[in-house]
């Protein structure tokens, strides 16, 4: 099998040696990405966010996202990790992450990888404002 | 049968989880799942979607339901 | 001015703190590429690599092209980092970054970066193999 | 007027740069650069491209060369 997958869940990530992991003697090129909380969703104050997940489920179907990325762009490494919990302002709240010879492959791998990640990952946010919260894309 | 509830799922409901009492209650595929659910708590309906997992997989109206199955809704993710 | 840019040219390039640098509580998304050396090119072995540059120069062209990606797809922090001297295998030579609001921004900025800094920066490779070494792109 | 080499073109011409010895012999624009050096060294009229920097930034042919300008030549670059 080739493609090393790192899939994790945690109270906090930590971005630090993302890239260390995602190394390997043959990628020439290694894409991240970060998502982080904002201050802002549609000019509203966001105090901060509350993730929960099904995690049996969530780390399955994070699992599956990695090796159809693994299969379509022949990666070297993937590395996907969401944090549950409380969130504040500038927290790391999901790291993707893919390594392959060249760079076009690890950008388009990241860049699925987040993406449905978003469409199908069983993992549900709360916008949490000064008078409300919201549970996001819950309603049409 | 226990019915795992996440996010809005767990507020429209107010728990977390819900058993069906007695085995002859409980839905006998995914599609009567969702219906009966639709007409205890109306507010399913108005959500986005709901997707439905039977042991931590994606199961699509068909999919028959057996005591013993994890079930769990799943309404609009909204994770990364 | 927007956009806060990081321009540097070091001996060795340090990729741990990336993410906390590119940081900021209006990014939702922050992309990063790292391009590193690898063991093989059209199948034979590099021993190692050794980039030179014309340093005054390669600066200005790099912040040039972090002040087009700000422009272009309203950045919140730039990163634009290369390494010189001699290189072995797995050892980070570029890293580039971008912080946005969502997503797409700092992707297609992060592509733009990596892809513009390699046409237009004086910054040259030479690929050390067991027999020879070779000016990368020199000769057509 | 000083000349800075990198990469292949310190290699071409055997050092990190050279002058030209009174100013009255210096090229007078980045095309006359261009064509002496290729008269000098035929190893530049092969490689894939040749750019010229001048103050450190590209400057096309037409680019005038004036005593006390930082002069570089740029072979295909190769960075990233």
């Amino acid at each position: 099998m080739k493609g090393n997958i790192s899939i994790e869940i945690f109270d906090v990530i930590d971005t630090s040696a993302v890239f260390a992991e995602l190394s390997h003697p043959q990628s020439g090129g290694i894409c991240v990405f970060v998502g982080a909380v904002r201050e802002f969703t549609d000019n509203e104050e966001v105090l901060s966010l509350e993730f929960e997940t099904y995690k049996v489920m969530a780390l399955k179907e994070m699992n599956k996202i990695a090796l159809e990325a693994i299969e379509k762009w022949n990666l070297n490494k993937v590395v996907i990790r969401h944090a549950v919990g409380p969130k504040n302002v500038e927290e790391p709240v999901v790291v993707v992450g893919a390594s392959s010879a060249h760079r076009d492959a690890c950008f388009k791998a990241c860049r699925y990888l987040i993406d449905t990640l978003k469409e199908r990952v069983p993992i549900w946010k709360k916008e949490i404002f000064k008078n409300k919260s919201v549970w996001v894309s819950a309603h049409p | 049968m226990e019915v795992l509830l996440f996010g809005i799922a767990k507020d429209i409901v107010g728990k977390s989880s819900f058993r069906f009492n007695a085995d002859e209650l409980a839905p006998g595929s995914v599609s009567e799942l969702r219906e009966r659910l639709k007409r205890s708590f109306p507010e399913f309906g108005k959500l986005s979607s709901l997707a439905v997992a039977v042991n931590s997989a994606y199961a699509d109206d068909a999919v028959q339901l057996k005591e013993g199955d994890e079930i769990a809704l799943i309404p609009p993710v909204s994770g990364g």
